[in-house]
């Protein structure tokens, strides 16, 4: 793999940049592979890249049904934060938070991680309760979050209206090594590191079947035809539970349309990203100038990517409220994801009913920020066949046990 | 049609329709067998009007009954008579299995009057507003702005809506923005 | 921005007239079901990608909680019906197999 | 210079001039005017700097597709970033200012990023910036960030207002070209309800500058006629300066209507976003003409071929003295008549076609324009302005054959029908290779609510690029929607309006210009103009292997910018195509997703603003609250009183005495919030039995019992005190926030699982003023103020409750309490509720009463153990952890939550309980939230937390703080000392009790 530097791209300049390699080839898939990957995302990838760094399992294949990176990672707010209030969450959103911090070097790819801080608007005085809950544990956990007065919520994002007729804001948890990162780039940087190791990640290929034979993964029927595993990984979201059906079994998880929208570019505005959950917005501006706003999922399955308007209408209503200057700016785009929505609202990490195959799923709003945290768990428990610690509470049987990992507890949505 | 059951607006104000919000009137709820003989004559006797149909509302001189539900209807009355009301629909309807409660206090009654009522509740409300779909006498329960209302009119250019008492003055601040003067969109004729 | 008509007062209503409520025609386990029956009943959801068995309530409306078919895939409504049954009406089930050739049928 | 033309100008009114500014100059422009045609007018050319570049930038296009010509309008608060100024309709006083530049529009710094261009190619940031670690953040970012981001944003509220309207129609005809007004025409003939709207402010479209001849007359005076016809039609309406935004499922449609934005000072909103629910929606929006990617294709003064034309005859402005015309395709030779025509110098119109002929192409030749087939340009010269163009080979690699010296240069790629508004709901395209553009399939069309095609292209937009067939089309188009709702043709306005047919050469697609064009003319030719992506950054993502077109899309940014791509992205998809070589359709499109055009903030929040914002629930003593000193606290809805503040009072002042008040005196309380439910009926016994955990049906008629109600889970969700009014009816308190959601509780297992049961339920929280009387003077006080009640213990004791007259006024009351002191919650009709309020201020004028609020409330509950459903809850908690067990039932054989309860995880004795604290020195007030911890550290180095503070608070009335925690094993803990570090390396420890610190036998109570 070339590697990419200033020094390369100026002597690329010099022959019109016609040296560059592709970054992640595009090859057919082989008969059988040790692992196959389904679902090239965030997490898909990243699973693939720590079995191959850190457990050295390379003949490994990544099938995507599009293109790479084309479901909620290309498509989500990229709001990295570890500030959960449960041990269980702090644990692996810190883990994958601090991977982040050093990811572009990992990976040789810039992935703009930009840790500008995440602020949750405490608007009520149970939100201050819940907060300050949360903001205790995160300092016995390890994981770097205060809560502050509303003066240091104005000095950090002076456009916010900080007397809000309504909901005035009493204060924020602030994660102030929270933050963003091009969330494309996640995808890439990953594959690009993939295929350098000799795995193979396939696009545009259909995962249309699970094989198994006495209760034991044997492959899949693809689109491009069958392929041969010794362990699967499903890491497919939105569609998990039509892979769970595929392989056997059903899945606390329900699919919903989670939307987005991105203002017209303008110039800095806002430098932190800013979750208001009293009101139902949350909002930063992209190194571009736009300003990405999301809000709550609609409540219906629904594989469209296509939400509906009223949705739209919450976030920006409540957004324009906390921050009167944008109502004369304007949306330029909206769209929307296929969430993966648990029973607890916390993912699936782990064994299946169908022996050798693992799934990780039900990230639902807030898997982007786990990527390289549940990539690395996700790897260790295939590579040994059972969870790791940091994978072990995330297992399916919880619901069996009544033993959830709720984090809507914290006052908080889980973006 | 007259209401003559309707008493004097609290508050008013005129922009391109009149808005009026109304002291409590006398409301009941009241849930039970809406085929049932019983019903419609416990109905009679509380406000002397036969049984409305799906979705409408009748009034008369007593009063009004709107239907609301397969199992429910809302009367209106005069204030003062419905706690005696809501004791003799108890007593024509023992036996049978229903719910009389008196509701009164719980909601707040407004009249919009003129040319744009139905544009002014179009701005608020997805339900369809226009004259075929929204017949004089028709009941429509469904949300204005954030919030659950129903109305009815009572004529081509007057329209009542009853919501929750609790956010009456919402409404109404709501009603008087949505009527401001050169506000209307013309576009539902009348 | 669906519209779902509700059998019970007729009106076309409007998603924003409307509380969606997840599956249909889940039996409810309580004591003395086992927890794997416990744990279904609770949790495991059909989720498909096609044809979907739902509930819903008109709550800015007659409040009458009801029930659909629908889509997931393209959002096509096949039928609404009440609430108070353990299974879809023939006639939708027909209308359905009708749309959708392919479709495996309900399974309670 | 571009300036204005003596005579031309359809849309302009001469005898209107308007003085406007831009960058502090005045100019002149006229009523008609747009502001790009204004600017150009005054010899405005250069409007703004690029995105990445910072190159000089004009106007290329005169409609909503313009990539380049963004400005900031207005000043203060009304002030607007990146407004279009070919869709910005001039009016007097218009205050207008570039944008992405410093410090100047004709003197940028930025602009030092062209020499660097060869340094930026696509992705280039994903190359580098990586080393040293922290310069990323702390330099290279926040450069990039200053540097991007066109406009700035505004300072200051929004002065103006917005609103909504919701209709419905049958058929919503989008884009009021010929193809609207055919389509309009049709539909309407037939009865059916439309709605015809138009974003700018004219009717017609592109028909008359295009010179078409409809039934036998000029396009304009068919366009009068036809809206005559139109305006007879009852049930036909339309609407100008509205704007189809998108279309979502079921018929749903938004459109943007701009009222004010052309006449500011006009009353009435601003903005009105129309909610349309249509049968059918007719997409007649026209097509948008394509650039050509030749190298300086973005020098000030290089425009599309249409948008020459408008300038010159809708508004009568002249892009340039010498326009040179460059096509692959018919249309432009309109340009080139036109202009000819208009005294103007085509010095050649440069046709990428070697053999094209048709009788355009002789109308050009026979005014003497010099025709260059097979032709091409290589490059255009100039910096901030065209200066000429380089003529070569269309077929060659760009070797100079010449040059031609020139001011502007009018380019046609060939046009796309605007499929946006068809594509946003799912409909699917198919390519149409002959006229080398992607047009809506009919046979994949976005489908409705019952499963069959609700959008219908039509014309223009539907792939019909000359006006008899766009005609034929959209009447067709017209008919159909009306006939597939189910309205009758009724004969009249039976066909569709005639216009000549007209003869083409066909089109040669052209997706590099030269086609051969080396790396370095590549690098010079644009595709998207804002984002500056150009043709060698498709080839380098191609080459990189980001092949799929959504991966080319982000890679480069192609299409990303505030004009969506309108004009780049079929000839960056193409250029793609090429590079993979593969074909165009295999490449496809990226996602069309709404807004077409992007619309306001303001108008998506519409009147939702303010005091608007939400709605805010009122208790009726809500505004004698406000008026005597409430601290306000939002609860669900509404608002209820922290404390009541005095004159000079702190808020921890003013509830201190709140609570030493109702201790030692009385105080009031306005509990009105408090849900009310009515649950009656034959079963209403054993429903009752079902939602709570506790057992109901024995509770006595006469009596009150406090229940909790669990979900399925078995996690305590909310709680109150129960009711028994009759043998077959119960009155049901729920927590201020959750009445809505336990009444729509009830309903739905009546309803959807116990359907068979009577039982019948009414919310009646609103009907009641709820006004508690705390404290050991209550009963006293109520003596006073008249009752025909007996009040004593033996009459009404403690959980009893009783019906009467208390100051005239009906009420009920109950003997509860929350406070643990002698209590009396009275009830009585929400429209007397301020009645009793006042009474009770007077009759206990003498007993000391004091109202208080939710704070104090909350102390006292603390001090007694209660807990408060929200605080020592959490949607995770069992009764049981609370210490509530007592209140679960063990003989009903089930309850909701019961099975719940039974899981494993449930049953363990290591689940988190209730206790309470007391801290080592009794003056250190426990935060809520802090941790306690038992030392040492897990294996992944978190420290071993055991449990939470729950509630916490000093309580006045013992002299020493409290607080209630949910430790793991608690029960087993009681007397350990238990350690809470807190932020700064403080710690406080506590010690475990009984989480019941006063009056722990209940004697006041039960006075
Ligand atoms: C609008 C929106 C906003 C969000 N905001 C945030 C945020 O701010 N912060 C945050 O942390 N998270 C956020 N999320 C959540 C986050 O995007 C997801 O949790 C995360 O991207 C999931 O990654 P993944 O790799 O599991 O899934 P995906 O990225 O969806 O990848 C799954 C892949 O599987 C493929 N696939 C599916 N079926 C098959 C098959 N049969 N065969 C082969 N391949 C298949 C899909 O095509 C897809 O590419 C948001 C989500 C959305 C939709
Ligand atoms: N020969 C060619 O290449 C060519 C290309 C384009 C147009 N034409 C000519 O144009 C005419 C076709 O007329 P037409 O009506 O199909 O197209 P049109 O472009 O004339 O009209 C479309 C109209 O729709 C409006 N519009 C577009 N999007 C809208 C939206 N989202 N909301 C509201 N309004 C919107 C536009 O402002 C415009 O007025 C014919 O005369 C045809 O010959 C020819
Ligand atoms: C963080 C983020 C920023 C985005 N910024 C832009 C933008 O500046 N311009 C744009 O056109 N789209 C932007 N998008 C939206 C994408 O164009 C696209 O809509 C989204 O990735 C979903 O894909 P789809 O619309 O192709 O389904 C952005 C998306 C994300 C997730
Ligand atoms: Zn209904």
């Amino acid at each position: 793999m070339k590697r990419y530097s200033a020094f390369a791209i100026a002597r690329e300049a010099l022959r019109h940049h016609t040296g560059w390699q592709r970054a992640w080839r595009s090859p057919a898939p082989k008969p059988r592979y040790d692992v196959i990957i389904i679902g090239a995302g965030g997490h898909g990838l990243a699973t693939a890249y720590y079995l191959g760094r850190n457990h050295g399992i390379r003949n490994v294949a990544v099938l995507e049904k599009g293109w790479l990176g084309g479901g909620n990672t290309g498509r989500n707010t990229t709001i990295i934060r570890s500030n959960y209030l449960q041990d269980e969450s702090a644990a692996i959103y810190e883990k994958a938070r601090s991977l982040y911090e050093t990811l572009s070097q990992d990976l040789n790819y810039n992935i703009m991680f930009s840790p500008r801080g995440v602020m949750m608007l405490a608007q009520t005085e149970h939100e201050v309760r819940g907060y300050r809950r949360t903001a205790h544990a995160n300092r016995l956990q390890g994981v770097e979050t205060r809560f502050i007065s509303p003066a240091e919520v104005r000095e950090i994002a002076p456009i916010i209206a900080i007397d809000g007729p309504r909901y005035p804001v009493l204060g924020a948890l602030w994660q102030p090594r929270g933050g963003t990162a091009r969330h494309d780039a996640v995808a890439w940087g990953y594959a690009r590191a993939c295929s350098d190791m000799g795995m193979d990640i396939i696009q545009q290929c259909e995962v249309t079947a699970i094989r198994q034979e006495r209760g034991r993964v044997t492959g899949v029927e693809t689109t491009r035809g069958t392929i041969g595993c010794d362990k699967l990984g499903i890491i497919v979201a939105g569609h998990s539970g039509q892979l769970a059906e595929m392989a056997g079994f059903r899945l606390p998880i329900e699919s919903v349309a989670l939307q987005a929208l991105v203002s017209e570019p303008i110039k800095p505005v806002l430098d932190t990203v800013v979750m208001a959950n009293t009101v139902h917005g949350y909002i930063s501006q992209s190194d571009k100038g736009e300003l990405v706003i999301g809000g709550g999922a609609d409540g219906f399955n629904n594989y469209t990517q296509r939400g509906s308007f009223h949705h739209i209408e919450e976030t920006v209503r409540a957004l324009v409220e906390t921050f009167p200057i944008i109502s004369r700016l304007k949306m330029l785009r909206q769209w929307g994801g296929i969430v993966d929505m648990t029973g607890d609202r916390s993912p699936i990490i782990g064994r299946t009913p169908l022996e050798n195959c693992f799934i990780n799923c039900g990230w639902g709003t807030g898997g982007f920020k786990a990527i390289p945290g549940s990539g690395w768990a996700m790897a260790a428990t295939m590579a040994r066949g059972e969870p790791d610690d940091l994978a072990a509470p995330f297992g399916m049987e919880r619901f069996r046990e009544g033993r959830f990992i709720d984090e809507s507890v914290a006052a908080g949505v889980a973006h | 049609m007259s209401e003559p059951w309707m008493p004097k607006p609290l508050q008013s104000f005129q922009g391109a329709v009149m808005v009026a919000r109304h002291a409590p009137v006398g409301m009941i709820t009241l849930r039970g067998d809406l085929d049932a003989a019983e019903m419609a004559a416990a109905v009679k006797g509380a406000v002397g009007l036969a049984m409305p149909a799906q979705r409408r509302i009748r009034s008369g001189k007593r009063g009004a009954v709107a239907w609301m539900s397969p199992d429910e209807l809302l009367l209106f009355m005069d204030h003062d008579r419905a706690p005696v009301a809501v004791d003799r629909l108890d007593k024509a309807l023992a036996g049978g299995h229903h719910l009389a409660v008196d509701v009164s206090d719980a909601r707040a009654l407004f009249t919009l009057a003129g040319h744009g009522v139905r544009e002014v509740i179009a701005k608020g409300s997805p339900a369809d507003m226009a004259p075929d779909a929204l017949p004089v006498g028709e009941f429509r329960r469904s949300r204005i702005g954030q919030v659950a209302a129903a109305w009815w009119l009572s004529d081509a250019q007057t329209l009542h809506l009853v919501c929750f008492r609790s956010v009456g003055d919402y409404m109404f601040d709501w009603l008087c923005v949505a009527a401001a003067r050169d506000g209307l969109p013309g576009f539902l004729a009348v | 921005m669906l519209i779902l008509h509700c059998p019970y007062c007729g009106i076309h209503a409007d998603e924003t007239e409307l509380a969606p409520g997840g599956e249909a025609h889940i039996r409810r386990a309580g004591p003395g079901s086992d927890d794997t029956e416990f744990e279904n009943y609770m949790f495991a959801r059909k989720n498909p990608k096609g044809v979907h068995f739902e509930r819903w309530r008109h709550v800015h409306g007659c409040g009458k909680w009801f029930h659909a078919a629908r889509a997931t895939d393209t959002l096509e409504v096949f039928g609404t019906y009440p609430a108070q049954t353990t299974e879809p009406p023939e006639e939708i089930l027909a209308h359905i197999r009708k749309r959708r050739p392919d479709w495996k049928g309900f399974q309670g | 210079m571009s300036t204005r033309h003596p005579a031309l100008g359809r849309l302009i009114d001469r005898s209107a001039p308007l003085e406007f500014t831009f960058n502090g100059a005045r100019l002149r422009g006229f009523a008609g005017d747009t502001l790009a045609s204004a600017l150009l007018a005054n010899g405005q050319m250069l409007l703004g700097r690029s995105y990445k570049y910072h190159r000089p930038r004009g106007p290329v296009a005169a409609g909503p597709e313009e990539p380049n010509a963004l400005v900031g309008l207005g000043t203060g608060a009304g002030f607007e970033p990146n407004q279009r100024a070919t869709t910005t309709e001039l009016f007097a006083g218009l205050t207008a200012s570039s944008q992405n530049h410093w410090p100047s529009l004709e003197f940028d710094i930025g602009a030092v990023n062209q020499a660097l261009t060869a340094f930026f190619p696509a992705g280039f940031y994903y190359k580098t910036f990586m080393f040293p670690r922290a310069a990323w953040e702390k330099l290279f970012e926040p450069v990039i960030r200053r540097a991007a981001g066109l406009g700035r944003p505004p300072r200051q509220s929004d002065p103006d207002d917005y609103e909504h309207f919701h209709i419905h129609v049958d058929v919503l005809v989008v884009g009021g070209g010929v193809s609207g007004l055919t389509a309009a025409l049709a539909a309407g003939s037939t009865g059916a309800r439309v709605l015809l709207i138009e974003q700018t402010a004219h009717w017609g479209g592109r028909a008359p500058v295009d010179d078409a001849e409809i039934d036998g007359q000029p396009a304009e005076g068919w366009i009068s006629a036809a809206l005559k016809e139109l305006a007879q039609m009852e049930n036909v309406t339309l609407r100008t300066r509205m704007m189809g935004a998108g279309v979502y499922d079921h018929g749903y449609a938004l459109a943007y209507e701009r009222l004010t934005d052309h006449a500011p000072d006009m009353p009435g909103p601003r903005h009105r976003l129309w909610r349309i629910r249509a049968g059918r929606i007719i997409n007649a929006a026209g097509a948008i003409e394509r650039p050509l990617p030749f190298a300086g294709n973005d020098i000030p003064g290089v425009m599309l071929a249409g948008a020459v034309r408008d300038y010159l005859l809708n508004w009568g402005v002249s892009i340039g003295d010498r326009t040179v015309i460059v096509t692959n395709n018919d249309d432009a030779y309109r340009t080139a008549i036109a202009l000819h025509d208009a005294g103007l110098i085509v010095p050649a119109i440069i046709d990428a076609r070697t053999d094209a002929d048709s009788p355009l192409i002789a109308a050009a030749r026979e005014r003497g324009i010099r025709v260059e087939r097979g032709r091409a340009i290589a490059r255009v010269d100039g910096g901030k302005r065209v200066r000429g163009v380089t003529l070569c080979l269309h077929a060659g690699e760009g070797a100079p054959l010449g040059h031609i010296p020139c001011d502007a240069v009018a380019m046609s790629g060939g046009w796309s029908p605007v499929v946006h508004l068809w594509s946003h709901c799912g409909g699917k395209l198919r390519w149409d290779a002959e006229q080398a553009l992607f047009r809506p399939d009919p046979a994949r069309p976005p489908l409705g609510a019952d499963g069959s095609g609700f959008v219908i292209s039509a014309g223009t937009a539907n792939g019909h690029l000359d006006t008899a067939s766009a005609l034929d089309d959209a009447f067709d188009a017209g008919r159909r929607a009306a006939l597939e709702l189910g309205h009758k043709d009724k004969g009249k306005g039976g066909k569709a309006p005639t216009a000549a047919p007209e003869e083409h050469a066909p089109v040669q697609p052209v997706w590099m210009m030269p086609q051969g064009a080396g790396a370095h003319l590549q690098e010079k030719a644009f595709l998207d103009y804002q984002n500056d992506v150009k043709v060698s950054d498709v080839r380098l993502a191609a080459q990189e292997g980001y092949e799929s077109v959504e991966h080319t899309k982000r890679y480069t940014t192609l299409g990303m910018a505030s004009d969506q791509g309108k004009l780049s992205n079929i000839n960056g998809l193409a250029v793609l195509a090429d590079s993979l070589g593969r074909e165009i359709p295999q490449v496809g499109t990226t996602t069309f997703r709404p807004p077409w055009q992007p619309i306001s903030f303001g108008a998506i929040a519409g009147m939702n603003r303010g005091p608007l914002f939400q709605p805010l629930r009122k208790t009726p003593i809500h505004d004698w609250l406000a008026e005597n000193g409430a601290h306000w606290e939002p609860v669900g809805g509404w608002r209820r009183p922290y404390c009541l503040r005095r004159a000079g009072e702190s808020v921890e002042q003013a509830v201190t005495r709140e609570i030493l008040n109702t201790r030692r005196n009385v105080g009031l309380l306005d509990a009105s919030t408090l849900g009310k439910i009515i649950v009656k009926g034959r079963d209403a016994a054993r429903f009752m039995d079902m939602l709570y955990t506790n057992m109901m049906s024995t509770l006595k008629v006469g009596r009150c019992r406090y229940g909790l109600m669990c979900n399925e889970n078995g996690f305590l969700f909310d709680d109150g005190v129960v009711v028994r009014l009759s043998d077959d009816t119960f009155l049901c308190h729920t927590t201020s926030g959750g009445a809505d959601h336990v009444h729509a509780w009830m309903e739905e297992w009546l309803q959807t699982e116990w359907w068979d049961w009577q039982v019948f339920v009414a919310n009646v929280t609103e009907q009641f003023g709820q006004i508690a009387v705390v404290g050991p003077n209550a009963r006293k006080l109520l003596a006073d103020m008249g009752t025909d009640l007996d009040l004593s213990a033996e009459a009404l004791p403690f959980m009893g409750w009783a019906e009467g007259n208390i100051a005239g006024i009906p009420a009920r009351i109950y003997r509860i309490s929350f406070s643990g002191e002698l209590s009396f919650e009275v009830a009585m009709p929400a429209s007397r509720a301020l009645e009793f309020w006042r009474a009770a201020l007077e009759a206990g004028k003498s007993h000391g009463v004091q109202p208080y609020g939710t704070e104090a409330l909350h102390v006292m509950r603390a001090e007694k153990g209660f807990i408060m459903v929200g605080d020592e809850t959490d949607g995770t908690v069992i009764p049981q952890d609370l210490n509530l067990g007592w209140a679960v039932s063990r003989k009903k054989p089930d309850f909701l939550g019961k099975r719940g309860m039974e899981r494993p995880h449930m049953q363990s004795d290591d689940r988190k309980q209730l206790v309470g604290l007391l801290t080592e020195n009794p003056d250190d007030v426990l935060p809520t939230g802090a941790h306690a911890v038992e030392g040492g550290r897990r294996e992944n180095g978190m420290e071993n937390m055991i449990g939470h503070v729950t509630s916490s608070y000093f309580s006045p009335t013992l002299g020493h703080s409290i607080a209630m925690a949910l430790i793991r094993g608690g029960n087993r803990r009681m007397g350990d000392t238990l350690t809470f570090p807190l932020e700064g390396g403080r710690v406080i420890r506590a010690r475990v009790v009984e989480p019941v610190f006063y009056d722990k036998e209940g004697e006041r109570q039960n006075v």
